[in-house]
């Protein structure tokens, strides 16, 4: 708390969902480029995604699908927030969908070793 | 564009992915059972109309939501402004679109295989 | 100065508008009942007299005595230094986001100009010669816009809020709820035109919900919900439905 | 250093001078009545709005709105508060106009004032009132006034001459009218000498010289000590009004001295001596419900009475109530105690009668014209409209209204004016001295003499006085008085410099004590807030008189009779057969 003096839980849910979709922009060209080696060779297609079998890219794999689970979540938290009537309970709807990416990317995990 | 409807567009192009993002993590979680491999992406996805549509709509909502919320990123923490801005949103938006389409055609095109 | 009994240890960031200079340590005397602004005072009235800092009131109900104490926005009349003692010691300096005049001494200016230009002033629809409508003060738009009212304009949001000190034009916090409030009051006449106002380059779309303002506000109002509030009745007229 | 060829000059029409009710009053109304094009410039020792104790108003407005209760009723509960001195022509417009200004308040500048359930305004009684006449916004009405008129005028032309603080009032040649005044620019620390066709002086009094006091910071008898200078008639100067309740936490807290709202004791908070007893009911059958002028002298004889250093005042006590129940009922006050370490709801918290309000100031006419061509007076700077006491909510109705009409008086006025006027140089020159004097001394620090002040004014020009304790305080004055022009400010750094203007505030404090001081012992009787303890009689109410000091070399007070424009003592203008109250008994 004395790096960041301001942090609070919805400052820490704003710059989470900031990051995260820094974070999946950044990765979105090398996803696109990635499939369309499909069209051109797709071999080297097929040696991308057998690097998946690695544990070290299974995480980082974890971390994208975490990217994109807590930024959707994140994302539709801000849009009820907006657009629905409002309701007191931000914090809790934070933390929410904190939770739902983690069970997500866990269940992605899991399942993929 | 008003700041208003970039926001408007961002928030709209959001709900578009939303059901995307859900299929997508979701087929994931079925499709990584066992490793990837080209030939079963493509198998599911070449030569179908829904998944060219399906992926054609998440490519163009997806340039339209990264393009504004890098700008939004860019202006806030790199102090672009003006046109220097809007031009490199647009030019992020582009490339976004090119190399999704791209992507698109690459997965969904008929005979690639 | 003496340095018997309990100290306070208080580090204060000078400076001027040509920008911040020198940090200067203080060592003021503790007592039982004392605020960082007796903190302040004291260093100017015993031991600086060239520090500049600015107060009115005394007890919360001016807002001219906000200043960061160790990197938070406080309104310093009224929080007690031992809320803030950090191994005995504290750091002070100007409110962030605006422009400094001298030492801990903001220039306020841009919060009120942007107060302005958010349309966060009443548009009459009566005059004095018109009789005091009766208003109930249970219906849910009188409500909703009361809860804005008691702000001060300490400026402890705007200074709290990331986005105002990245968005020179961010009208901020405190100017978007009371255009909030004002387009919940029936008996302002120019809701279209807060609305045109607080869509405008840097309006509520600017927000992003990060709830520091909210967070931080001395008197518990919570100007992010005033916000998405305006967020709400925008996205309602961009679909042709809602008032103004 | 500074000579009137290094100042800046500079022009406008109107200018007013402070920005509470008064001042952002007559700015507004101003614009509203001037020919177009007038300038208007506003300056102001802090920011707009946001000094001043206009924005501090807590209990709320006075204003007869019907249901039973007549601007006459409001009129005579004023009169009759204000012990027969007040000036009854300024005392009517007051509650009449009273009427137009908050239709104003709600409909033009969008105030919010709490409401009945069927929607009308909620009103309530204060002491002193015989109808529920307050309006108000909770406890925090003030902040709701202002911050209408401050944001609604910081959106019209008017010139912002924030952080200039006013010390000169400069008249022409012939000293037949003002010319401008002469100000300090305080965050460059230069002087700007500032020309206009008239000037709303409307500094807000503020008796800041006792060591308990609850007015805001920056105000400090600047008005007073320019219109002394200027030669202006002051009337009413010893009439300073104590609140009971003032916080007690030591002198090394600005807290000090702050109001514990009036509510607590008509809750039913009880006082507690020094000996843990109750003693207000000694005083008076109503006990701690008694008016501010005799609660504040029942304390003030404890305080006498007590002779244990470790305990200072007297105790407020609300525990009985319930805790739960007075968190509930004063969230605001109990919270403000805790920010400064006390509990309110379940202990008990040290208070002390705390100067409050001054009802002495320039005399006025109902346009608030002064003898002075030029300059307009209003709000707690103007002397006349309370008398000897002031009524809880009539200071903000006071201001409200009297800035108002300024404001519209002005604007009328200018159509008459021609060219702006020549200031008297010398008279320039002399006010420039005057405060570049302390830069010409040693420096020393300034607030050890402010207290030396405060605790004469406390101990001998107080809640209780006599002759031989005035006279002690006139000396103790003039000691302060003496030291200070020997005390200086290093003039290295002007800008925004905190202690030069510590001690202009505390030469126009020295200056207004010793008028305060010398108009107590010209009235030898004791009316509303003035108590002499060797005249406790008010004496005749026929032959009221009313105090008028005037600087002519020295401060000579001498006594004008009250003229009974209106009603006499011991009549009314109410219908016969109304009830005497129409507040129901607590
Ligand atoms: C704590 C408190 C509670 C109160 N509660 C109530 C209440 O409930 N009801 C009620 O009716 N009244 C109340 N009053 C009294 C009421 O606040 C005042 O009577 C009234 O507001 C005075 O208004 P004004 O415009 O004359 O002065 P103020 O509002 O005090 O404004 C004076 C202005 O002049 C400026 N100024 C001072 N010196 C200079 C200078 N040299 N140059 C330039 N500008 C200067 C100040 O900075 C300020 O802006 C209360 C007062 C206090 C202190
Ligand atoms: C892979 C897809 C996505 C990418 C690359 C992406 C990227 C971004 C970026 C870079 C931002 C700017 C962040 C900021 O301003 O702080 C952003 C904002 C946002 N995103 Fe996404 N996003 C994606 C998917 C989604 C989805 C699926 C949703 C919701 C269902 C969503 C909802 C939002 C919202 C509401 C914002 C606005 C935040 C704000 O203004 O504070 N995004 N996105
Ligand atoms: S909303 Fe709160 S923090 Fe912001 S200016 Fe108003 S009172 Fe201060
Ligand atoms: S802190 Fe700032 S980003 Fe919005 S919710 Fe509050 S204004
Ligand atoms: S001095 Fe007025 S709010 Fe702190």
């Amino acid at each position: 708390m004395k790096a960041i003096p301001r942090a609070h839980p919805l400052w820490l849910a704003y710059i989470l969902h900031r990051l995260s979709g820094l974070g999946l922009a950044l990765f979105l060209p090398a996803h696109f480029y990635v499939l369309s080696l499909a069209l051109t060779d797709t071999a080297r297609l097929d040696a991308f995604l057998r690097l998946t079998d690695y544990p070290l890219v299974k995480l980082a794999e974890f971390g994208l699908v975490f990217l994109l689970a807590v930024h959707f979540f994140g994302g539709l938290r801000l849009m009820a927030l907006e657009w629905l009537p409002w309701s007191a309970a931000q914090k809790t709807w934070a933390a929410a969908s904190l939770a739902g990416a983690f069970l997500i990317s866990t269940t992605f995990l899991l399942r993929a070793i | 564009m008003s700041e208003f409807h970039l926001y408007m567009a961002q928030r709209l192009s959001a709900l578009v992915m939303a059901p995307f993002v859900l299929v997508h993590i979701g087929v994931m979680i079925y499709a990584i059972q066992g490793g990837l491999s080209a030939a079963e992406i493509l198998g599911r996805t070449q030569g179908s109309v829904f998944w060219f549509l399906f992926y054609g709509m998440f490519v163009v909502a997806v340039s339209i939501h990264a393009a504004i919320g890098l700008r939004t990123i860019l202006s806030e923490w790199a102090g672009l402004r003006g046109s220097a801005l809007n031009i490199t949103a647009l030019a992020i938006g582009a490339i976004l679109f090119a190399m999704g389409a791209q992507a698109v055609y690459a997965v969904t095109a008929t005979g690639a295989a | 100065m003496s340095t018997k009994g309990p100290q306070v240890t208080v580090t204060v960031q000078r400076g001027g508008p040509e920008g911040p200079g020198r940090k200067q340590q203080f060592q003021v005397p503790a007592y039982g009942s004392q605020t960082v602004l007796d903190v302040v005072s004291w260093i100017q009235q015993n031991a600086d007299p060239t520090l500049t800092y600015r107060f009115a009131c005394r007890v919360g109900m001016c807002g001219s005595c906000a200043m960061m104490v160790n990197g938070v926005p406080r309104w310093t009349c009224r929080t007690h230094v031992s809320k803030v003692l950090q191994d005995g010691a504290m750091e002070l300096a100007p409110l962030r986001s605006l422009p400094v005049i001298k030492d801990l001494a903001a220039d306020m200016d841009p919060f009120f100009d942007k107060w302005v230009s958010a349309e966060a002033l009443h548009h009459p629809t009566a005059s004095r010669d018109d009789p005091i409508a009766p208003i109930d003060p249970d219906a849910p738009e009188r409500v909703t816009a009361s809860a804005g009212i008691e702000c001060i304009n300490c400026a402890v949001c705007y200074a709290a809020c990331d986005t105002v000190a990245n968005n020179p034009d961010y009208l901020g916090p405190a100017a978007l709820q009371r255009a909030w409030t004002l387009y919940n009051d029936s008996r302002d006449g120019a809701h279209g035109a807060i609305l045109d106002a607080v869509t405008g380059t840097g309006g509520c779309q600017s927000c992003h919900s990060m709830g520091s303002c909210t967070a931080y506000c001395p008197n518990g109002l919570d100007p992010l919900s005033a916000i998405a509030g305006l967020k709400r009745a925008a996205t309602r007229r961009f679909f042709g439905k809602g008032k103004g | 250093m500074f000579t009137l060829r290094n100042i800046d000059r500079h022009d406008t029409d109107i200018l007013i001078l402070g920005t509470g009710g008064a001042g952002l009053f007559g700015a507004l109304h101003a614009l509203q009545s001037a020919p177009p094009g007038t300038r208007v410039s506003i300056a102001v020792k802090g920011l707009i709005g946001k000094c001043g104790c206009t924005r501090m108003v807590q209990g709320g407005y006075n204003v007869a709105l019907g249901g039973g209760d007549t601007v006459e009723r409001h009129f005579m509960d004023t009169i009759q508060g204000g012990k027969w001195l007040p000036n009854q022509d300024m005392a009517w417009r007051l509650c009449e106009q009273a009427v137009v200004r908050i239709r104003e308040l709600e409909n033009e500048l969008g105030c919010f004032f709490d409401r009945n359930p069927d929607g009308t305004l909620h009103q309530k009684a204060f002491a002193g009132q015989t109808a529920d006449r307050t309006v108000h916004k909770g406890d925090l009405t003030g902040i709701e006034i202002i911050n209408r008129l401050m944001e609604t005028v910081l959106s019209r032309p008017v010139e912002k001459l924030q952080e200039h603080r006013a010390i000169g009032l400069i008249p022409t040649k012939d000293g037949s009218a003002l010319s401008g005044v002469l100000m300090i620019d305080m965050r460059t620390g230069r002087f700007r000498f500032v020309r206009a066709k008239t000037v709303l002086m409307a500094t807000g009094g503020g008796p800041t010289m006792y060591k308990y006091h609850t007015p805001s910071g920056d105000k400090t008898m600047d008005g007073l000590a320019m219109a002394l200078r200027a030669g202006l008639p002051l009337r009413d100067m010893e009439m300073v009004q104590f609140h009971p309740t003032g916080l007690l936490a030591g002198d090394h807290t600005r807290m000090t001295g702050t109001v514990l709202e009036e509510g607590l004791r008509g809750a039913g908070g009880q006082l507690i001596n020094h000996a843990g007893q109750r003693f207000m009911f000694d005083y008076d059958a109503k006990g701690e419900r008694a008016t501010r002028d005799v609660v504040s002298r029942g304390i003030y004889a404890e305080m006498r009475k007590n002779n244990n250093p470790e305990q200072e005042g007297v105790f407020i006590s609300m525990a009985h109530l319930g805790p739960e129940n007075v968190r509930k009922k004063f969230s605001g006050m109990v919270k403000r105690c805790a920010d400064s370490g006390f509990d309110l709801a379940a202990g008990k918290v040290e208070v002390v009668p705390t100067a409050h309000y001054f009802m002495g100031g320039v005399v006025v006419d109902v346009d608030t014209r002064t003898d002075l061509e030029g300059l307009y007076v209003a709000g707690e700077d103007a002397g006349g409209a309370h008398g000897s006491n002031r009524l809880g909510g009539n200071g903000v109705a006071n201001s409200t209204v009297y800035g108002g009409i300024a404001g519209d008086v002005m604007g009328r006025d200018i159509r008459r004016m021609g060219a702006l006027r020549e200031p008297d140089e010398t008279v320039l020159e002399a006010e420039l001295a005057r405060a570049c004097h302390p830069l010409t001394r040693k420096p020393d620090f300034v607030q050890p003499l402010r207290a030396q002040l405060q605790t004469v004014m406390w101990e001998d020009v107080g809640v209780m006085r006599n002759e031989a304790g005035l006279q002690r305080g006139l000396s103790g004055i003039a000691q302060v008085s003496d030291a200070l022009m020997d005390l200086g400010v290093a003039p290295d750094n002007l800008a925004f410099n905190l202690t030069w203007h510590d001690w202009l505030n505390l030469r126009s404090l020295c200056d207004i004590s010793e008028v305060i001081a010398k108009a107590a012992l010209a009235r030898d009787n004791s009316r509303g807030a003035h108590f002499r303890e060797d005249h406790p009689e008010p004496g005749a109410l026929e032959d009221s008189y009313f105090t008028v000091a005037r600087q002519t070399g020295t401060v000579e007070v001498t006594r004008a009779p009250v003229q009974f424009t209106i009603v006499r003592p011991g009549e009314t203008i109410l219908p016969a057969h109304e009830p005497e109250t129409l507040v129901a008994a607590q």
